[in-house]
């Protein structure tokens, strides 16, 4: 199946701020975040700071990702 | 009601737009930008935004607050890009038939902004930048 | 800072008159005269103030406030005379380095304003008119 | 000694807006108020519903006044 991701802040400036990626049926958020962290060595500051969202909500990192996700990695927020 | 704009109205008008008959009180928070952190000058802010996820964040907040005060008339605007010092960054105006209840939900509003609305701020300084980051709640579902 | 006006400033106007580089929180409260009161039709309010007390009541306010949260940039307008549905009666500014201070001083300032700052209000309906008594404390100093 | 007292919302409705009233020395602004409240019995429902300032500050109902004193008798106030 195929997800989007979507990054944001400092993910972006390593990453750029959006992504296709290819990944088989039965994985998890975390899953993806652990494949993406062990692909490119800049993310490994963030590795345990990141908060996961699919589809605009957030998710716990278990959660099993569909088709056409949307898939958030969301450093610490600081709005306001 | 919820929204990521590029320039944030008077909270005059924010107001006049969402308050009834019934309404006796406005309470309203604006952040503004401070001219220094840490004891360094900063420039100016760069604010992001994850927008669709940041304006269903604030969904749910106004969805909170009207569980809990039973009020409906709360709009909240935060700002994108650039935003200099002594600038406004974020409003948050709430109308209520009783002035507790006001307060009460505005600053709850402000409060759980910070902890789940998807917006990130860069701090630009004379010798440098930095993404600044919220306190880290790993993982979290907030 | 303090005054009994016949018009109210905006509050951002308001705000920007006292915010200083170092803040990074503005609160504000605004009474607007509510359209019923009682299940009765409201046509307006009269306010009647004691002026020369009434400045000198907010101003022992800011300067409790000064006291509490060591905050100085405060800023309150009354209104008087004749004060239609949906206006705003009176406005308080709070602007704060930090916003829990800037919320919990506006919030005591307009709780402490309807104790001891001498104005009044008269509710005039379509059959009559009723000057409005706050809580009574009998010759008691607050 | 001559004092001044001034008079808002519903005791201006009966009283008007300002009075001079000649007072011995040693009286108190409690008993002023008495002296008011038996010479004009359209004040009694206010008898005991007011609060006293001099000068512009709230005092105890014991306080003496002063020549050129300013009075004030107030109801309940309801600002805001």
């Amino acid at each position: 199946m195929k997800v989007r991701v979507r990054l944001f802040a400092a993910l972006r400036d390593v990453m750029g701020p959006d992504l296709e990626i290819e990944l088989p049926l039965g994985t998890t958020v975390e899953e993806l975040w652990k494949r993406m962290v062990a692909d490119e060595e800049r993310l490994s500051p963030f590795a345990d700071a990141v908060s996961f969202a699919v589809n605009h909500d957030f998710v716990a990192k278990d959660a099993l990702l569909n088709p056409d996700d949307e898939v958030a990695f969301l450093p610490p927020v600081s709005g306001g | 009601m919820y929204e990521i704009v590029q320039d944030i109205l008077d909270v005059r008008t924010l107001a006049q737009e969402i308050a009834t008959d019934a309404d006796g009180a406005i309470a309203t928070f604006s952040g503004i930008v401070r001219g220094t952190n840490k004891g360094k000058k900063v420039l100016f802010l760069e604010y992001e935004a994850y927008p669709e996820m940041a304006v269903k964040m604030m969904t749910r907040i106004g969805d909170e607050v009207k569980e809990t005060w039973g009020l409906e008339s709360m709009r909240i605007q935060h700002r994108v890009g650039r935003v200099n010092v002594g600038e406004t960054s974020v409003v948050i105006v709430v109308t209520s038939p009783h002035r507790d209840d006001a307060f009460a939900a505005c600053q709850y509003a402000i409060n759980r902004l910070k902890r789940i609305v998807p917006i990130w701020k860069r701090e630009v300084f004379e010798d440098g930048e930095v993404w600044v980051e919220g306190p880290t709640e790993t993982a979290e579902v907030p």
